[in-house]
């Protein structure tokens, strides 16, 4: 007969005895069970209103925050330039209306999208800088359109090149070559350079000659047939079928294999690789395979017709034109809806748009960004999750440390007394007398400098544990003092109880609830200093993110006033998350003693 | 005439609980130059009637119903204007605790100061002046030193002589003694006693003396009021509830029985009233006391007795007032039930 | 009370100097050579022979060369002798380097100190005396929530609203930049700039404050002599202000020290955020240029500051309440 | 009167007993101060009698209670404890001491040259010199005796013995075997309680119409193990009586030899509770035990009284944990203190004040206590409870021959409850005699005071009270000579100088007085 069922089977038999006296003793004795002290907190609290609120807004964070950084993980490196400092909004894929069943060409910017309808009509959407929104005037006729990180270009009937946007660098002013010229065939606008190709095959450029490589050599000229940009170089496919690289950097870009020269009808170009059409509607990648890009699907393979290139995808349109994407599928970009005969595509940075015959236009990828984006083009609202994680287990282990060391030295001083007491509160006193924030920054500053990224996370941790648990030991202390002295425990010392049970029974219950709940208040203020810490740089550190050194950035007064989504998300969810705390802390100590939120 | 009078006093708590009934209708009166003993368990509503006096209920206490007169004006509808001035002034208190009413903060001085100042039209050093002669009225050892101390500084007998000066400062016509002695050692309680009768003597001061201790009732008062859960259960003199009286009630009976006296003889069992008193939440329905009353007929648990005049100057809350009676008719009930 | 003073001071002293200890420990494990610095760099290149002499001649200067246990001796020495070493990154005794933040920082706190008191004080008797009633409940929640909200997140708020959006107050900084007013309107661009740290270390430390002073209110007035004081007639206003309140005086002159040296360690952010010329800002960037003599000097101001608060606050306790004797 | 022959067994004797409690030192260097709460109390208890303890708060009437429960650490003096044999518990100090009974004699010796050169410089003196000197000298005659008493009451005669080995020897065996049969018989009892256990397991699992075989083959074999284990101490038993008649036969030879005899009258069956570990003391804590005045504060708010009352029964091996019979008892115990059964799983909050007490009482009274000290354990209670609670003392004394330490500051209660009455002021038994003696005619001016003090309610002495002026000086510092003497109005300068020895003014009738009253207070 194990234990449990002994015991069981014991409280039977006083339930037995019970219905024995009289019958309504049984409700009675529930009656009475309810009324344990103990259950009697837990009812104050969960009928404290304010204190359930900070429970559950607390347990959402939490959630939220654990688990959402389970299901999206973040990659503490992955940056991107394109992407800075987006407001938050899911509009890049909200092509406009009119244009929608209209259209006859599309570009794909950074952060934004340009297109022209049949009857040469311009529109634009997405992120729009000031500049960008400058369009220009719409009383032509435009045939083309090309964007770039952060300026367009559009062909207008009469075969004259407008742009807007970025005009800095020389953006502005086209060479007159080109302003003069009409037969004019594609335009390309790139990371701050803008390219054009005529019919005669010329290639002229204008903008930032230093932000990519190039160089074209003189025998070229007159035989480009099409032209493609990445962010680094770009690439010409000849009247002949031939592909060349506008620059003789040795890049993975550079080797082109030469089997397909003569042969190749298309080509496209991402960050990351090259692709070419053959013919034969071979797609044939070089450059550097990451994101399965060389991997072409079987769908496109020997059916391909024509190819666009985005970041990091490739989108080809097959012979019986339906669309391919493959690469990069961070945000969908390259899964690529099932359309039918597409007439052409562009893919650009993280989107793609196809148009069909009737003008359809389709658009599939990167929508935008819940909280915006940072600085380095990084995702605020996954930043927040990982970062939130961070601070919380930082805060958490701290807490736990301080508790342990509290408790203990606590405890023993107050149960032990004598000289023992003496020492450790003097003790107590000294660590009481550091500067706590100046000594905690000092420490992380001179010790984590030479530190590993984990190695420092847990160095604060520790820190913050090592400086906060004075104040908790001293309650401790004075808790065992105070029922030391209660009667009840002289009651228990006089009736011979075991001191191993008079301390369990009789102390210990005394000190846990405070334990308790100065543990959840110090939790709340170990968040605060964490995140002052990281705040201040001192914390945890650049790329790992905590909710307080996501603050760190937007200590200058343009982002405070211009990127408000770069400090106000972070600070809300680290106050929500602290008032929480705090709000469920006050609720525990008004459960243990009711006479307390006389207060 | 008397000086004071409560006439059906009610006065209820608030509590999360319920409304408390902690003085449910009590009538008693202070006449002039006589000593009111209040007697009654804890609970009894014997602080909370006397308090109501001043008004000074916390928080969430209230005067339901009823009046209570002095010099013929009814403080229940007084303002706060007139009770400020009536306060300390006219009726002023002692309470139970010398080691903390008095404010730690203050020295002895300025804490008898403020009665004069607020009551009287008088410069600091007059009040000065007067509170070391009321120093020197309590019998205090050497006033002029405890003028300059704390109240930590004095034993607790000497804070309760402080208390008192401090009540007796403007003359009231009124003290109210709430178990003013309790706290105290017993050498010491006989030294408050005496010095309080005495000076009762010298002022004529009427005095609303608050105990649980029977002793001390039969040492101070003229007259004894015994209340049980909010009620006056019985009033009369105190030679008739402690003297031999053909009439009484249950409960002030069972008191008297169940307390051993120096004459007791050792051995002899007490006889205890059963029972507990019940909570102010669930009182019962007919006579309060009935449930532990040994007398109790069907009738005290239906229908609650009205406090009546059995015989002049003795007011009883009992249906049935006779001790012979209800003796012979307990015992009657036994032998009917041993017959069965 | 002197004897509690004496005995007091010297605790204080052996505090002092365990801490100090630990502190020298602290900075002597910085990586780094402070001597590289006093040194010229383009010798190393040019002439490396003499920049090796250089160097060791700045290493003796800066008594690099000697072992620890001497090295912190000298240093306490000169520290009590009032030389707190060269601040490397100033190239100026930190003695004069430490002048102008120490005032910032202490004219900062000063001024939250008395406006926190002049706003909870008031506020907390009021919410302590209505006590349950809907301003005393919004009191509540408000302060919870003031004390919760971090120091920056205010900050940066503040400076949107007060700075950005209603431009009344200046970003940062301590003086119009490329102004040289002299007296009143020198002192009027000085608080004009403090307005805004101000108000928000104000802010931040509102909330604790005040339920502070709520609690201390609450328990006093549950005191039995405050029925005394009614029964003896006296007018409510003199029964909360007089009676009550000075007792609730005696818990909150206790906190007040120790949370005024609280704030001192906290300004840091508040300065580092308005560039606000105090001690934390210094420490900061004393830490990013690793100008270990000027850090050190400020860690033991701190020290100190923390030690002598302590001090104060058992002398205020005596003060506040006649039955604590300092012996 | 140490050892005044009395033909009621004596329980509980304290002697010299001394309580001072430190004073946190407020300065540095500064002189350590104690509050003196007993200073030299001296009394014995009978069995089966109720010692009433009047005084006013702050006399130190409580700390004595504690104190002979040994609550607190006595700072000096004996308090002997004769409700069992000391061998029945085997206390590790008769061993320390028996170890270094040489050392102890030697040491004896110097304490006895110095004290009689003191007397002698006394006896020298004249009368107003001698009071200044006495205090030294009784300090020196105390130290004597004591250390003479810890020798002598184990030992006795063999004490004056000159080679002490082979006697020492001797007493080492009859210790070592009391000891073990001590062990022994505390192994038995956890195996007595566990077998009891199974058997109650047994019938319940009958009652269920269960039979469980292996229980009751285990329960056979526990019994055999039993059988065997009293074997064991028979064994035992017999070993320690052959080394007693051993050592009564080596008595009977030096028997006759005066000192030897003069000695012999100080050997003490007597455990000396000062001495024990708290193991030991806690062992005996089943024996003594406390009632308390406060009935909220003494139960822990986290316990039902069925927890409560069960943490002694476990604590003292009444039964095994979980023992189905053990909830019986705890019931029964419940119902004999007037508490209904089926509230066993109360919390104290749910109890009026007076069944708190009883609560109280029950506790103490679970573990079958043979001395029971009851502090106050009526004043905190309403008028009409209290009287229930004295009858339920008085009932459970009946049934239980309980011995009680009655400690009040109501002397009507003392009177009607207690056969003697000892009435302490400022930390010292003033007097003390037979409860009718004591407020018929009593000795002590102070006694005489505190009668006339006391509010009765016999309308016939009614406003009769002739208070005592003056106020109780603080323990700390207490007046040098009669404590007494500042309120006194007999005192005298022999009061002031001299502290009054604690005398048998009339048979059974002690008092600690420089001017006895010899007239009646009350007729």
């Amino acid at each position: 007969m194990s234990k449990n069922e002994k015991r069981k089977s014991s409280l039977l038999l006083t339930i037995r005895r019970l219905f024995g006296i009289r019958e309504k003793e049984t409700d009675l004795l529930k009656e009475e069970q309810m009324q344990s002290p103990f259950r009697t907190m837990v009812r104050n609290f969960v009928t404290n209103k304010v204190a359930m609120f900070g429970m559950i807004v607390f347990l959402l964070i939490f959630g939220t925050v654990f688990i959402g950084s389970a299901i999206y993980p973040l990659d503490v490196n992955q940056q991107d330039t394109t992407q800075q400092n987006i407001s938050p909004g899911f509009n890049m894929l909200s092509i406009p209306s009119a244009l929608k069943d209209n259209a006859q060409d599309v570009a794909v910017g950074s952060t934004f999208a340009v297109g022209v309808d049949r009857d040469g009509k311009l529109y634009q959407w997405g992120k729009l800088t000031e500049k960008l929104q400058k369009m220009p005037d719409a009383d032509k006729t435009y045939v083309q359109v090309s964007a770039g990180l952060n300026h367009a270009l559009a062909l207008t009937d009469e075969g004259k090149v407008v742009t807007w946007g970025n005009d800095r660098l020389g953006l502005a002013n086209i060479p007159f070559e080109v302003k003069d010229a009409t037969d004019i065939k594609q335009i390309a606008a790139g990371y701050q350079v803008s390219f054009v190709v005529t019919e005669s095959g010329d290639v002229y450029y204008w903008g930032n000659p230093n932000a990519l490589t190039i160089s074209i050599p003189e025998e070229l000229q007159g035989t480009v047939d099409k032209l493609v940009l990445n962010l680094t170089t770009a690439f010409v496919l000849t009247k002949d079928g031939r592909v060349v690289m506008l620059s003789n950097s040795a890049t993975p870009f550079a080797n082109i294999p030469e089997e397909i020269q003569g042969t190749v009808v298309d080509i496209a170009a991402n960050d990351r690789a090259v692709a070419a059409v053959t013919s034969d509607g071979q797609v044939h990648v070089w450059g550097t395979n990451d994101y399965g890009l060389f991997e072409v699907p079987e769908a496109a393979q020997g059916k391909a017709a024509s190819i666009s290139g985005g970041r990091f995808h490739f989108t080809v349109i097959t012979q019986d034109g339906t669309v391919v994407s493959w690469g990069n599928d961070l945000y969908g970009q390259s899964s690529a809806p099932e359309l039918q005969n597409v007439v052409s595509t562009d893919s650009g940075y993280f989107q793609s748009y196809a148009i069909d015959e009737d003008g359809h236009l389709t658009g599939w990828g990167l929508k935008g960004y819940l909280f915006g984006t940072d600085q380095y083009g990084r995702d605020v609202a996954l930043r927040m999750l990982a970062g939130g994680r961070m601070t919380m287990t930082i805060g958490a282990i701290a807490v736990i440390i301080s508790t342990i060391i509290g408790v203990i030295i606590g405890g023993i001083s107050g149960y032990y007394g004598g000289w023992l007491d003496n020492l450790l509160m003097r003790f107590t006193e000294i660590v009481m007398s550091l500067p706590f924030m100046p000594l905690a920054i000092v420490l992380s500053a001179i010790v984590g400098n030479r530190l590993s990224e984990v190695g420092r996370i847990s160095m604060i941790m520790v820190i913050l544990g090592l400086l906060s648990w004075p104040s908790l030991a001293r309650l401790v202390r004075a808790q065992i003092l105070s029922a030391r002295e209660q009667e009840y425990v002289t009651a228990a010392k006089a009736m011979g109880i075991r001191e191993f049970t008079l301390i369990f029974r009789h102390i210990l219950p005394n000190v846990i609830t405070v334990v308790i709940v100065n543990t959840t208040l110090a939790f709340a203020s170990c968040l605060l200093t964490e995140s002052s810490l990281s705040f201040l740089g001192f914390g945890v550190v650049e790329p790992s993110p905590t909710w307080g050194n996501m603050l760190n950035s937007a200590q200058n007064s343009d982002v405070i006033a211009d990127m408000w989504w770069r400090w106000v998300f972070p600070s809300i969810a680290l106050s929500l998350a602290v008032v929480s705390i705090n709000l469920i802390g006050d609720g525990m100590r008004d459960a243990i003693d009711p006479k307390s939120n006389e207060r | 005439m008397a000086l004071l009078e409560l006439r059906d006093l009610h006065t209820f708590f608030t509590t999360k609980k319920g409304i408390v009934k902690a003085v449910n209708g009590v009538s008693y009166s202070v006449d002039a130059g006589r000593t009111l003993g209040i007697v009654g368990e804890s609970g009894s509503g014997k602080s909370v009637s006397a308090m109501s006096i001043l008004r000074l209920l916390d928080g969430n206490g209230y005067i339901d119903s009823g009046e209570i007169l002095f010099e013929g004006r009814d403080l229940t509808k007084a303002t706060n204007e007139e009770m400020y001035k009536i306060r300390g002034n006219k009726i002023s208190v002692i309470f139970q605790e010398p080691m903390t009413s008095l404010n730690p903060v203050f020295t002895v001085e300025r804490q008898l100061n403020e009665v004069f100042l607020t009551h009287q039209k008088v410069s600091r050093k007059e009040a000065s002046r007067r509170s070391l002669e009321m120093l020197q009225a309590v019998k205090i050892p050497n006033p002029t030193n405890v003028l300059k101390q704390y109240p930590h500084q004095l034993s607790g007998g000497m804070r309760q002589r402080v208390m008192i000066a401090m009540a007796l400062a403007c003359q009231p016509r009124v003290l109210i003694a709430d178990e003013p002695t309790t706290a105290l050692a017993v050498t010491i309680q006989a030294q408050i006693l005496k010095l309080m009768n005495d000076l009762k003597e010298q002022n004529g001061t009427s005095i609303l003396f608050i105990t649980h201790d029977l002793g001390v009732i039969n040492e101070m008062a003229d007259d004894v009021a015994v209340m049980y859960c909010g009620q006056v259960v019985e009033m009369a003199s105190v030679e008739t509830i402690f003297g031999e009286n053909p009439y009484s009630h249950p409960y002030t009976e069972g008191l008297m029985n169940s307390i051993p006296r120096l004459n007791t003889p050792t051995g002899v069992r007490l006889e205890a009233i059963p029972g507990a008193v019940p909570h102010p939440l669930d009182l019962p329905k007919g006579c309060k006391f009935a449930p532990r009353c040994k007398y109790a007929t069907s009738r005290c648990l239906a229908e609650e007795p009205a406090l009546y005049e059995i015989e002049d100057g003795h007011q009883i809350r009992c249906f049935y007032p006779c001790k012979a009676d209800r003796t012979r008719d307990i015992e009657q009930m036994k032998e009917a039930q041993h017959a069965k | 009370m002197a004897k509690y003073l004496i005995k007091r001071f010297l605790y204080m002293i052996f505090v002092f100097f365990i801490v100090s200890i630990l502190m020298f420990a602290i900075t002597k494990s910085v990586p780094g050579d402070p001597a590289l610095k006093m040194v010229n760099q383009q010798l190393a290149s040019t002439d490396p022979a003499r920049y090796q002499i250089a160097l060791e001649e700045a290493r003796q200067s800066l008594g690099l060369d000697q072992p620890l246990p001497i090295q912190y001796v000298k240093w306490m020495a000169n520290t009590l002798s009032g030389n707190f070493g060269f601040s490397l990154q100033y190239r100026r005794p930190v003695i004069e380097v430490v002048g102008t933040p120490m005032f910032n920082t202490v004219a900062l706190n000063l001024c939250s100190l008395i406006l926190v008191f002049a706003i909870t004080i008031p506020l907390g008797i009021i919410s302590a005396v209505k006590k349950r009633s809907a301003f005393d409940q919004a009191v509540q929640v408000g302060s919870i929530i003031g004390y919760s909200l971090p120091t920056f997140v205010i900050a940066l708020l503040f400076i949107y609203l007060f700075a950005l959006k209603i431009q009344i107050f200046p970003i940062s900084g301590s003086a119009t930049p490329g102004t040289d007013y002299t007296g009143l309107q020198r002192v009027g661009d000085y608080l004009y700039h403090m307005a805004l740290p101000l108000l928000v270390s104000t802010f931040c430390s509102l909330g604790g404050i005040l339920r502070y002073v709520r609690a201390a209110m609450i328990d006093a007035l549950r005191e039995d002599y405050i029925r005394t004081a009614r029964a003896k007639g006296l007018r409510e206003k003199v029964v909360i202000y007089s009676h009550a309140f000075r007792n609730a005086l005696i818990p909150i002159v206790t906190i007040i020290t120790s949370w005024f040296v609280s704030i001192f360690g906290g300004s840091v952010v508040i300065e580092s955020i308005f560039l606000w010329n105090g001690l934390g800002n210094t420490i900061l960037t004393a830490l990013r240029n690793l100008d270990s003599a000027l850090y050190l000097a400020m860690m033991m101001f701190y020290v100190i500051i923390t030690l002598i608060g302590n001090l104060l606050m058992d002398i205020a306790y005596c003060i506040a309440d006649p039955r604590v004797k300092l012996q | 009167m140490q050892n005044n022959q009395t033909e009621k067994k004596v329980l509980l004797r304290i002697s010299h007993l001394k309580q001072w409690f430190p004073v946190k030192k407020t300065t540095i260097g500064g002189e350590q101060l104690y509050v003196r709460a007993n200073d030299d109390i001296s009394l014995d208890i009978y069995e089966g009698e109720t010692l009433g303890l009047v005084g006013e708060s702050g006399c130190g009437k409580s700390t004595l209670g504690r104190v002979l429960l040994q609550l607190y650490h006595q700072t000096e003096g004996k308090t002997m404890y004769y409700g069992r044999s000391i061998d029945s518990l085997a206390p590790s100090y008769v061993e320390r001491t028996l170890k270094g009974l040489e050392r102890g004699r030697a040491k004896l010796r110097e304490l006895e040259a110095r004290r009689d050169q003191l007397v002698r410089e006394y006896e020298a003196l004249d009368e107003n010199a001698r009071l200044s000197k006495k205090a030294e000298k009784d300090k020196a005659v105390k130290e004597a005796h004591s250390l003479f008493l810890d020798m002598a009451q184990l030992v006795g005669g063999f004490l004056a013995l000159d080679d002490l080995k082979p006697v020492k020897e001797l007493f080492l065996q009859e210790y070592r075997a009391a000891a073990a049969l001590h062990k022994m018989k505390d192994a038995r009892a956890l195996v007595q309680i566990s077998r009891n256990a199974l058997e109650g397991r047994i019938e319940a699992a009958r009652e269920k119409g269960k039979n469980s075989a292996s229980q009751a083959a285990k329960l056979r074999k526990m019994d055999a193990d039993l059988s065997a284990r009293d074997g064991k101490i028979a064994a035992a038993e017999s070993e320690l009586s052959r080394i007693r008649s051993e050592i009564d036969a080596l008595r009977h030879k030096y028997a006759g030899q005066e000192k030897f005899d003069e000695y012999e009258r100080y050997r003490d069956t007597g455990i000396d509770l000062a001495k024990l570990r708290y193991k030991e003391m806690r062992q005996l804590r089943k024996d003594l035990q406390l009632i308390f005045q406060d009935p909220y504060s003494s139960l822990n708010p986290r316990m039902t009284v069925g927890q409560i009352i069960g943490e002694g029964l476990l604590a003292h091996n009444f039964f095994e944990k979980n023992d189905d019979r053990m909830m019986d008892y705890i019931m029964k115990t419940m119902e004999d203190c007037g508490l209904s059964s089926y509230m066993i799983h109360r919390y104290p909050h749910q109890f009026s004040g007076g069944q708190r007490q009883r609560i109280g009482i029950a506790r103490s009274l679970a573990v079958k206590p043979k001395f029971v000290v009851c502090d106050e354990a009526v004043s905190a209670l309403d008028v009409s409870i209290q009287s229930q609670v004295i009858n339920l003392l008085q009932d459970l004394k009946e049934k239980e021959h309980l011995t009680y330490l009655f400690i009040t500051h109501d002397l009507s209660v003392v009177k009607y409850i207690s056969d003697r009455i000892a009435v302490m002021y400022l930390g010292n038994v003033v007097e003390l005699a037979r409860s009718e003696d004591l407020f018929n005619h009593p000795l002590h001016p102070y006694t005489e005071a505190l009668l006339l003090a006391i509010p009765t309610t016999d309308l016939d002495h009614r406003k009769q009270i002739v208070p005592l002026e003056g106020d109780i000086p603080s323990p700390i510092k207490p007046p040098k000579g009669c404590k007494f003497h500042t309120r006194c109005k007999y005192a005298t300068d022999a009061c002031r100088e001299a502290v009054p020895d604690f005398i048998e003014a009339e048979p059974g009738h002690f008092v600690a007085c420089h001017h006895i009253l010899d007239h009646k207070v009350i007729e």
